[in-house]
């Protein structure tokens, strides 16, 4: 059984230390992958601010992890993922996957923030200098999420 | 009775975080005509891109509705 | 330009420092991606034992961190790598790709591991208890890093 | 003259960790031939799997040789 953990936090988070919990010290996890999401510094950005449906977040996450443990050989996956105000490069997000191949820990990384761009209730918010706006949708993370998703999409 | 939920641009649009309505639509999508002639800011609902959610859980424009649930009308996801 | 960071190291390092230093504090860096290879323990190992050519494999990987600059709009890369003895949970190879978009993140960190594997003169040899072996090399890590290469290998 | 360096399991199959050599070879190929000549366990220096460094660079069978370069037989690299 994978080990999991996944959180939805309103305060700045470790990476670091996430990547520590995450190789851990188990005797047959030799490959560790991670993806780190940080707040971008782009020209009038001030702050960036992460809403979310309370609940639902936390278990679409979990539902994320969940799957990645069945479409891979994993040992420990995380997904933290923050909300509330942000400023220029505060962590936004960290996933990652223990496996004892590499092959399937820079796969399931892969596939859960893909995945988690569009199957979890968040949305991001920029203010600037000039005005709050709520940030679009690219094409290209529909995509990208679609390669992975049967017509089933994320299991229970 | 339904409960129903609007989040980040979509809120802005109605001009409301969420009310309670008085309705006999049994799905998401007759609930979204019902609200649509009731006020024109609901024109947005419509939009292919609305994720819906039901009693915390995605579900469809055609998914089935009880008294007493909770819908939730959302933007296109993005964060990561 | 990109910041590249290398070494070959015959100590142990720390994964979540140089995570750190790959996070950075650039504002144009929103993703950064990372594969940590660690010592797996299996049945009878005592001690994996890493041997290298160097002065070559420090070339080799400079040479496999400047080609995914090429290939990627990257912000920094670290490739480090470990030779000597080591016990089974320490860190054998951890390398990374910071960089404004995910994709180029997380395609950079799969190349740099993958080509790694058959551009840069490291052996493995395991010591177990019934014995000391020099560790095969697996199709599959051949055919993993072909899928990057071109006809002439990695770029000068 | 050239200088000649091997690794891993083909330093423990040739049973020594360099030598040098007078020699007229200008391939790694024609060096592997007279190595063979010499003696029976350089047999393994002629297989595909075998990688060729000279003076520090990735070479191929072909590739030219010149006096006083350094040749290295390398085993399959596994590092990572």
């Amino acid at each position: 059984m994978a080990q999991i953990e996944v959180e939805v936090l309103d305060q700045p988070f470790d990476p670091a230390a996430a990547l520590s919990r995450l190789s851990g010290n188990d005797a047959d996890c030799g490959a560790v992958a991670s993806f780190l999401g940080q707040v971008r510094g782009e020209g009038e950005l001030i702050a960036l601010e992460l809403e979310h449906y309370p609940g639902v977040t936390d278990k679409a996450l979990k539902r994320i992890a969940h799957t990645a443990t069945e479409r891979w050989n994993l040992s420990r996956v995380i997904i933290l993922h923050r909300v509330g105000r942000m400023e220029t490069g505060e962590p936004i997000v960290f996933v990652g996957a223990a496996a004892p191949h590499r092959r399937a820990a820079l796969d399931a990384t892969g596939f859960m923030i893909d995945v988690l761009k569009t199957e979890a209730p968040f949305w991001k918010k920029t203010h600037t200098v000039s005005g709050s706006h709520w940030v679009e949708v690219r094409e290209s993370d529909n995509a990208a999420s679609a390669r992975w998703l049967s017509d089933k999409g994320v299991t229970e | 009775m339904l409960h129903i939920r609007y989040f980040a641009s979509l809120r802005d649009q109605m001009g409301r975080t969420e009310e309670s309505l008085e309705t006999t639509a049994s799905t998401p999508k007759a609930l979204i005509a019902e609200l649509q002639a009731r006020d024109r800011q609901a024109e947005l609902l419509g939009e292919p891109f609305v994720r819906i959610i039901i009693n915390d859980e995605i579900a469809e424009l055609e998914s089935p509705l009880s008294p007493g649930d909770t819908v939730a009308f959302c933007p296109p996801f993005s964060g990561g």
